[in-house]
């Protein structure tokens, strides 16, 4: 019989080898089968193993804290690799394993002064922003009426939505170059001269769309899942549909609407192609972190310890703001939402 | 949102570098002041368009603006190995009827052959692009290696050795100085490697693309000759530098290139150079002002032109064999579309003028088209660079442009693939170069279906 | 005016029909109960009526309107859900109050309103709990708090207290009779508890196998059923059958006779199967038979098994020597089986002969065929009014 | 609005995505098809020359389009195995980015599985692991390329002398096809398990915790909740994370093109972008060559609806 | 052999103690019942024997066995949820035979006992449904058929008939006491329903307020009572209380008043207050004081309501005279009401003047300050022991 005490000490890792006497709190009622144990002799590696088999949970413990380790190793070395890089002097990137070349920290200063890459980097917060927020709404509705409703062409349609992901973006690339150079007499007031190229729309129109059908199908499953019974509830409360769903389905389905807007959020933050093209490169012209990043590169050189440093700027703290947004997304939408 | 640059503005696509020379602080020179001087209207400003230095990113971006018909960018500063196919399509001003004539003979008796067919209309030969500064292939190599294995270098600046001696040379300077390199130079499957450091091989032995130097800008109705004997050769010999005694090689040349060449383009092929672990560097002019400078190796760089594989006199083709340099280089375009089109012929008008290519010279170390002027620049203001006008002047006189047609991205393609896999070894040079040769038929044979 | 009609509703699922061809009137003001097997269409209706279910056949009225079709916020219904259905992200607060708060009412009048129904259903001091920290029985207070704070013209409540204690249920009962006449609601209401649907409702709605069954006042429903579905379903232990022939003046079943002019009785006639029915309190020891004023002949008996209730103790009784089969295993179907329900303190014990007798004046006679009612109470054999009865103890 | 249908409620819901879809890809789709249908015309402003059918089509899958790398450049012949290839495996865009996309799916979705669930467990510092293992796909794809670039230039990162001398990789990794191709599904993994641990922990969140309460009283070991329990509830989200990455690496492009470019692992997209910007104006080709992609993922993952059409739950 | 034993099992959630220091033990195959009122920590209960929750302190024992800390599946039991939890992406055979599968039986195997299962809950022929398209009381029973299959040694069933209709309860019943038989089970069981906890149980544990109140078989708790709150609880209607004073040879209500003699009651004096309980059915109308053994004196009262149930009614009696406040209302506390079950054929009407006697033997005291019982059944007074009873109708 095994001990109750290891079951609730989350400490436990399993993995280090203990005093057998230290088990018995209640003062070894097994004592025989202990000193039998003794005289084995056993190592502390074929103890674990015994223990192990008595007690699975350990194992599970210990497989969890290998496969968290090889996880975060995996992950963060070329992070590592990346930061070493950024350390190393320009000209000097020969070699490098573990150590920099060099030491450099001013690359992380030198980024900003070589172009103004903060500006880049706010650029594409907004527009991963306005992007997130067109995607996360656009692509509610159309989860709404995928996942909860009964109509004819349902399926068909959501694998219409699919199209747009099936196709390179460079097919798309001509003819929307075409539409967003097209001078709309009704957009002179809000862009100048009537186009779309060079401003944020350039960017958030197209991105928006590419990255909605990703979000119309997690959105779909999650709010497919969500019983029924509570959005009766809802509707016989007073609310409407549309109400059932920002009340109700949203913030049951938190973890999907999280997950679509963090993904849809990176996406457009890091998106290569249309960032590329629909603005001219210019900070002040709306051109995301993609063009700032480039802009390390010579014709003949490139700075390449520039646009680590540059990566490292524009990733983690986007990255970590993400997570932590994500988690309060979670919690705020589960917990209280509706608190006025 | 508002954006648009003031009515007398003009608007310029640049790399970072060219942008850093535009404008100055202060009273200190400047391009802008320079166009200015030379009679541009005070009124009339460059604004810069930076761009991504990477001149395929650059052309994406050219290609993006003129094929919506967008201005501006009123001004485009195109790659002399692209600047063809925009003027085919139409995307460009013909300067020949809009320019004053006087600008336009002084470019045409001055301006270096080379460069300047690179932005003419291969049919009328009408000029569209100003050339902004050429660039040339160099090929660089530390004297004191080389004096110190017993070489005498002192004739190699304006008399290029043969391959087999530069190679043996090479070999022996490196032991000699325990370096891990000898030759570095380009040979990853990019454009750098068909437009120029194999263009350079293969002339230097008598070899030619499409049968010598007269058939470079006409599409359609031409020979092609990859698969001749002297292109072979020009592999075989690569393959000896790379691989030492092997399959498909040259006997009697020295193993001298890393093989990491074959994916390497001009920083990697540098980086080595630069930091003395190298003897010799295949590079562009810009390699000069950085390793010829007192701080780096300053008189211990050589400087010299591509090594010679045979004559010229014994060259299968029409201005090939001898020595060569690859000719790269920006030109200045004006967008049909702009609305400013008129400003924007005053500005390059005014780049014309000799102190302003002086200016862009002196301020950015770019060559001046006008090659003649390297010599008239002052040594203190353009930097190493004058030390070595006569390796410039000779590499101006054996300048190879790539046959850049609207076909040749398509062609340079193709090639450079080709190249690298025999030079990898995948393929057999030979077969290598059978198959381009029949892609590039199909690639030319396009022209005269499509009746272009 | 809450009236609530239905007119022809049903509703199918594929091929599965959840509702039959419903018609019934619900008064304004009235309080309905539905009553009804297992998966006989009892909450189906009660969604049709909310308009959380479209009828595929039918139309549904609410006062003056139709409202098949319109959507649930606009009929004014407040509904407690059988599968509770509490808002998991909202705590109780929350959940009492979001059909107030979707309405804009002042934060005064909420907090007012929702504390009166936690005080209504005891959950006062529980308001900030989360569903997921509370007992089965907690969480369905507050989906009946949920409702009651709303004040609606039409309240839809589906076994609200199926979880819920004996007590708590007896508070429950008469806090709900209580809201009925001080709001004049309209109820309708689903239970299987024979006890609230008797005693709260005004009528009660017998439904099975998404059919109506008879819709009459609980005693109506409990005295006269219309057939013999009602008449097995209502009461609890069951009334217990017979099968029967009709003879020449009277009724003949396996193992005792039952003196009737079958003359009196439309749409039978002798030689007709029927089926007698007689409710476990209406069979009483023949000891007692004096104290009836129309007993049947004695019949003998044996006592199988007994079940003590506490307040009251069910025999289960053979008619017929029968070995193997115990009777608790299936009471109200054999005609050789009779369920009698006595005081505790009579001294019957398993195992016993006894003679009993049954009250002729609470016979009920079925059409075997059809199962309809033919006759309640046999008072044809004799002249005395079935008086005063007593109850001794 | 609450008095239309369900039908008619559910197109109003389904408008706006559909009003950007048409203004942003049905359009142009329709403008590259048309495109697809025409000669190329290198020179003179009208970038397209005459109709001419499905030519373009013909030419990609015969392998005699104008393109630096074919798309499919196969033969057949009557000895075993019946096929011959034109040019080698890895330089037929269409199998390049098949194995490709298999591949990498295939291992993302263990890895993401493994990553969600470490993810789910109950630990302190729970949140920086997730920050760490969120942040692969947070960098943006030209980084991606040049940490594996660099990593495996042969001066400058060890990755190539280490694979070189245990032997599994050749000096110049990334001007060799296999080596290359390896590089890049490496990267890829790296960065795109996160996108599918995202999805999947998405999934693992949203399962019911008293459906374990059941298994576990029923007597389910945790392998056996996981899958009976755990496994099919979140299928629909590992399904749509699975069908997006499919789709993704099926367009791979930017990937390769910053490590090893896209001569060395050419992939279908790679094909699209060379002749959509090689310079030579080829927008017809280009466009068949797109819609021949468009073409083939559309199969890949009609597939894959086929395939879990009846999955519990699932999307269709 | 499946003993379970709990020793000083105590949970807190937080600062709220569900489950306070219980101690009991359920012998191999014994049927015990947990009643109690909503969230007095039955459900938790059950939970530490299943597995599914550590109790804060105390150890569980099944069989010889400690189980603390074992993993439920270590723990032979199987458990109906409260809240069903059906699995959503299962069909009704693939979330029978759940359990079962994860053995590894042969698939004849399974097909058979999940038959079987489905047969004993009534589901036959509903094998593929999908729990959403199921009815609440389908879907109970799909959860009662997902534990019954598994033939463990111990059942835990928390409130499993809920949402059944009386029949179906009956039915169900039976099913479960057959299986109890059948397999020698050992059967924990949480229930509201008096009824069901009466008839199935070996004993009934007696919960409140997370402190067990008394384990002791049905009839023991329904007439010994412990206290005043099991026998408030137990019995429904539930047993009326009326607060009184102990005199010199008796006990004084507002009232009426008691002959008793003090001296015989141990813990209590002259002077104390008591509360006297009594149950409705101890209740009769004057006429019949004759037929009881030992009834008190007559006590004056008027009827207020009258609540017909059928088989009897409920008679609501204010004893004082007191205007505005209707008993129903909150029948069981105030002394000056009083609750009497009668039979139906019984001629009284509402807000009629009667005399009413209490049954002496019946009357249960207790300690009004601790709530202690005190007593069952006052005989002192006269000799003759309450003979046969009997019911008239
Ligand atoms: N997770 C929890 N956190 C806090 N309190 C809890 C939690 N779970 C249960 N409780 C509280 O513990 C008490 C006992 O709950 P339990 O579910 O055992 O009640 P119960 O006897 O089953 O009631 P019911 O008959 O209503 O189901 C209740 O007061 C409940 O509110
Ligand atoms: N979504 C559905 N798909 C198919 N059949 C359904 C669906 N919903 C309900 N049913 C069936 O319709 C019938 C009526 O269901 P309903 O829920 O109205 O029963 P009920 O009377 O409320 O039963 P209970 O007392 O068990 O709650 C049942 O047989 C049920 O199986
Ligand atoms: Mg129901
Ligand atoms: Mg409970």
């Amino acid at each position: 019989m095994s001990d109750p005490n290891e079951h609730t000490d989350p400490n436990d890792t399993g993995d280090r080898p203990r005093d057998p006497t230290l088990r018995r709190p209640d003062g070894g009622r097994n004592v025989l089968k202990e000193g039998r144990d003794a005289e084995l002799d056993r190592g502390p590696l074929q103890q674990w193993a015994a223990n192990s088999i008595e007690n699975p949970e350990r194992v599970y413990r210990a497989l969890f804290y290998v496969a968290a380790i090889f996880f975060l190793f995996t992950t963060l070395f070329p992070f590592y690799w990346l930061l070493m890089v950024a350390l190393t002097p320009e000209g000097q990137l020969q070699d490098i394993v573990f150590t920099p070349n060099g030491f450099n920290p001013g690359a992380f200063i030198e980024v900003f002064e070589v172009i103004p890459f903060h500006i880049y980097m706010f650029n594409s917060f907004i527009i991963a922003l306005a992007s997130t927020a067109v995607v996360l709404v656009v692509a509610s509705l159309a989860g709404y009426a995928f996942g909860r409703l009964e109509f004819p062409g349902r399926t068909p349609l959501m694998l219409l939505v699919l199209i747009i992901s099936f196709f390179p973006p460079a097919a798309f690339f001509i003819p929307l170059n075409d539409l967003f150079n097209t001078s709309f007499f009704f957009l002179e007031p809000i862009t100048g001269d009537g186009t779309l190229y060079n401003t944020p729309f350039a960017l958030v129109t197209p991105l928006s769309a590419i990255f909605m059908p990703l979000a119309i199908f997690i959105l779909t499953t999650f709010y497919s899942q969500i019983p029924d019974g509570l959005e009766d509830a809802a509707r016989v409360e007073g609310t409407t549909r549309l109400g059932a769903l920002l009340r109700v389905i949203i913030p049951l389905s938190a973890p999907g609407v999280a997950t679509a807007g963090v993904l849809t959020f990176i996406a457009v933050y890091n998106e290569f192609f249309f960032s590329f093209l629909m603005t001219d490169g210019q900070p002040q012209n709306w051109a995301p972190i993609l063009d700032g990043i480039l802009a390390y590169q010579g014709q003949y050189e490139v700075l390449y310890h520039l646009m680590a440093a540059a990566s490292i700027i524009g990733v983690i703290p986007v990255a970590i703001l993400v997570v932590i947004a994500q988690e309060k997304i979670v919690s705020g939408l589960t917990a209280g939402a509706l608190k006025e | 949102l508002g954006r648009g640059p003031g009515s007398n503005t003009v608007v310029m696509t640049a790399d970072s570098g060219v942008e850093g020379i535009i404008h100055s602080e202060g009273d200190q020179p400047s391009v802008q002041q320079a166009l200015w001087d030379a009679g541009l209207d005070e009124d009339i400003r460059i604004e810069i368009q930076t761009v991504v230095s990477d001149s395929a990113s650059r052309m994406q971006t050219a290609q993006a603006a003129l094929e919506a018909g967008r201005a501006p960018p009123d001004i485009h500063m195109m790659d002399s190995g692209w600047t063809v196919p925009f003027v085919l399509r139409n995307q460009t001003v013909n300067l020949t009827e809009e320019l004053p004539g006087e600008t336009l003979s002084y470019v045409n008796e001055n301006y270096l052959d080379a460069i300047l067919e690179t932005a003419r209309h291969p049919e009328s030969s009408d000029l569209h692009g100003l050339p902004l500064f050429p660039d040339l292939g160099f090929t660089l190599y530390r004297e004191d290696y080389l004096e110190d294995a017993g070489y005498d270098t002192s004739s190699w600046a304006t008399d290029p050795p043969q391959w087999e001696e530069f190679a043996n040379a090479v070999s022996d300077a490196r032991e000699q100085a325990g370096l891990d390199y000898g030759y570095t130079t380009q040979a990853a499957a990019y454009e750098g490697l068909s437009c120029c450091t194999f263009n350079e091989v293969m002339t230097s032995w008598g070899g030619a693309y499409f049968g010598g130097v007269n058939n470079l800008f006409t599409a359609g109705d031409r020979p092609i000759t990859v698969d001749e004997q002297p292109v072979i050769d020009a592999i075989r010999m690569m393959r000896s530098f790379i691989e030492g005694e092997n399959q498909n090689t040259l006997d009697g040349y020295a193993q001298i290139c890393p093989s990491p060449i074959i994916q390497w383009t001009e920083q990697q092929s540098l980086s080595p150079f630069d930091a003395g672990n190298a003897v010799a560097n295949r590079n562009w002019s810009f390699a000069i002002a950085q390793t010829g400078a007192e701080e780096a190796f300053g008189e211990n760089l050589g400087v010299t032109t591509c090594p010679i594989g045979v004559p010229e006199e014994e060259a299968e083709f029409d201005g090939t064999g001898g020595t060569a340099a690859a000719l790269g280089g920006w030109n200045l375009v004006v967008s049909p579309f702009s609305d400013r089109k008129e400003e924007a012929l005053q500005v390059l008008e005014a780049f014309a003028s000799e102190e302003v290519m002086l200016t862009v010279f002196e301020l950015g170390g770019y060559l001046p088209p006008n090659l003649d002027l390297v010599a008239e620049a002052s040594p203190d203001d353009v930097g190493p660079v004058a030390r070595y006008g006569d390796v410039v002047q000779a590499a101006s006189d054996n300048a190879i442009p790539r046959p850049a047609t609207d076909l040749w991205p398509e062609q340079s393609a193709l090639v450079y693939q080709s190249v690298n896999s025999a030079y990898r070894g995948a393929k057999a040079p030979e077969a290598a170069m059978n198959d381009l040769a029949q892609e590039l038929e199909q690639s030319e044979s396009e022209v005269q279906t499509n009746g272009n | 005016m809450a009236r609530v009609r239905l007119e022809n509703i049903t509703k199918r699922y594929g091929d599965e029909t959840a509702v039959d061809d419903i018609s019934l009137e619900v008064e304004d003001g009235e309080f309905v109960t539905f009553v009804g097997p297992s998966g006989c269409g009892k909450s189906t209706t009660m969604e049709t009526v909310a308009g959380l279910t479209e009828p595929t056949e039918g139309r549904v009225y609410i006062g003056d309107d139709e409202v098949t079709g319109l959507a649930p916020k606009d009929r004014g219904v407040a509904m407690v859900f059988q599968n509770i259905a509490l808002f998991p992200h909202m705590d109780v607060y929350e959940n009492i109050s979001f059909g107030l708060r979707l309405r804009k009412y002042d934060d005064e009048e909420v907090r007012r309103r929702v504390e009166e129904a936690a005080d209504i259903v005891q959950l006062e001091g529980m308001l900030d709990r989360m569903p997921a920290e509370m007992s089965g029985g907690q969480q369905q207070r507050v989906g009946i708090a949920r409702a009651i704070v709303r004040n609606p013209d039409v309240f839809l409540m589906d076994e609200p207290l199926a979880n819920l204690d004996a007590k708590l249920r007896v508070h429950m009962r008469t806090e709900l009779q209580r809201l009925h006449r001080e709001l004049n609601a309209t109820i309708i209401y689903v239970t299987h508890d024979q006890a609230e649907a008797m005693t709260m409702s005004n009528r009660i709605a017998v439904l099975n196998d998404g059919k109506l069954q008879q819709i009459a006042p609980p005693l109506e429903c409990y005295n006269e059923p219309t057939n013999l579905f009602v008449a097995g379903f209502i009461g609890s232990p069951s009334m217990n059958f017979a099968e029967g022939t009709l003879v020449e003046g009277g009724l003949e079943t396996n193992n005792f006779n039952i003196d009737l002019d079958p003359g009196r009785l439309s749409g039978v006639s002798v030689g007709d199967e029927v089926t007698l029915g007689v409710r476990p309190e209406d069979v009483h020891l023949r000891r007692y038979a004096d104290s009836l004023a129309d007993p049947t002949d004695p019949i003998d008996a044996r006592s199988d098994v007994l079940e003590p209730m506490g307040d009251e103790v069910f025999v289960y009784l053979l008619l017929a020597e029968e070995a193997g089969r115990s009777m608790a295993e299936d009471p109200a179907t054999a005609s050789d089986q009779l369920l009698m329900s006595i005081t505790p303190d009579t001294d019957v014990h398993e195992g016993q002969d006894l003679e009993v007798v049954l009250d002729r004046s609470k016979l009920h006679l079925f059409d075997a065929a059809t199962g309809e009612a033919l006759l309640h109470g046999l008072v044809e054999r004799s002249g005395p009014e079935s008086g005063e009865a007593s109850k001794a103890g | 609005m609450e008095g239309l249908s369900e039908t008619a409620y559910a197109y109003l819901l389904l408008l706006p995505a559909f009003a950007l879809l048409t203004l942003v890809a049905f359009y142009p789709m329709i403008r590259t098809f048309v495109m697809s249908l025409r000669a190329d015309q290198t020179r003179g402003i009208d970038p397209l020359g005459g109709f001419i059918g499905i030519e373009n089509y013909i030419d990609i899958l015969t392998g005699n389009a104008r393109l630096a790398r074919q798309f499919l450049d196969i033969g057949l012949t009557s000895s075993f195995p019946f096929i011959e290839f034109g040019t080698p495996f890895f330089q037929q865009a269409l199998f390049v980015t098949l194995a490709f996309a298999i591949i990498s799916v295939v291992m993302e979705t263990l890895i993401g599985f493994g990553q969600a669930y470490v993810l789910d467990q109950d630990f302190r510092g729970r949140r920086w692991v997730r920050v760490a293992i969120i942040l692969p796909w947070a960098v943006p794809i030209v980084i991606q390329g040049m940490i594996f670039f660099l990593m495996f230039q042969p001066t400058v990162g060890f990755g190539s002398d280490l694979m070189q001398s245990i032997g599994v990789f050749s000096g110049t990794p990334l001007a060799n096809s296999r080596d290359a191709f390896i590089i890049i599904l490496v990267a890829d993994i790296w960065k795109s398990a996160a996108f599918m641990a995202l999805l999947i922990l998405a999934g693992l969140q949203s399962v019911d915790r008293s459906l374990y309460d059941v298994a576990r009283v029923a007597g389910a070991s945790p392998w056996q909740r996981f899958k009976l329990i755990t496994l099919p509830l979140v299928m629909p989200a590992l399904l749509v994370a699975m069908l997006f990455r499919t789709m993704d690496a099926m367009r791979v492009f930017g990937l390769i093109e910053s490590t090893a470019g896209c001569t060395t692992v050419p992939s279908l997209t790679c094909l699209v972008v060379e002749a959509m910007f090689g310079g030579t104006r080829i927008y017809a080709t280009a466009a068949a060559v797109a819609f021949s992609t468009a073409l083939v993922i559309g199969l890949i993952i009609g597939g894959y609806v086929v395939l879990f059409r009846d999955t519990e739950g699932g999307m269709y």
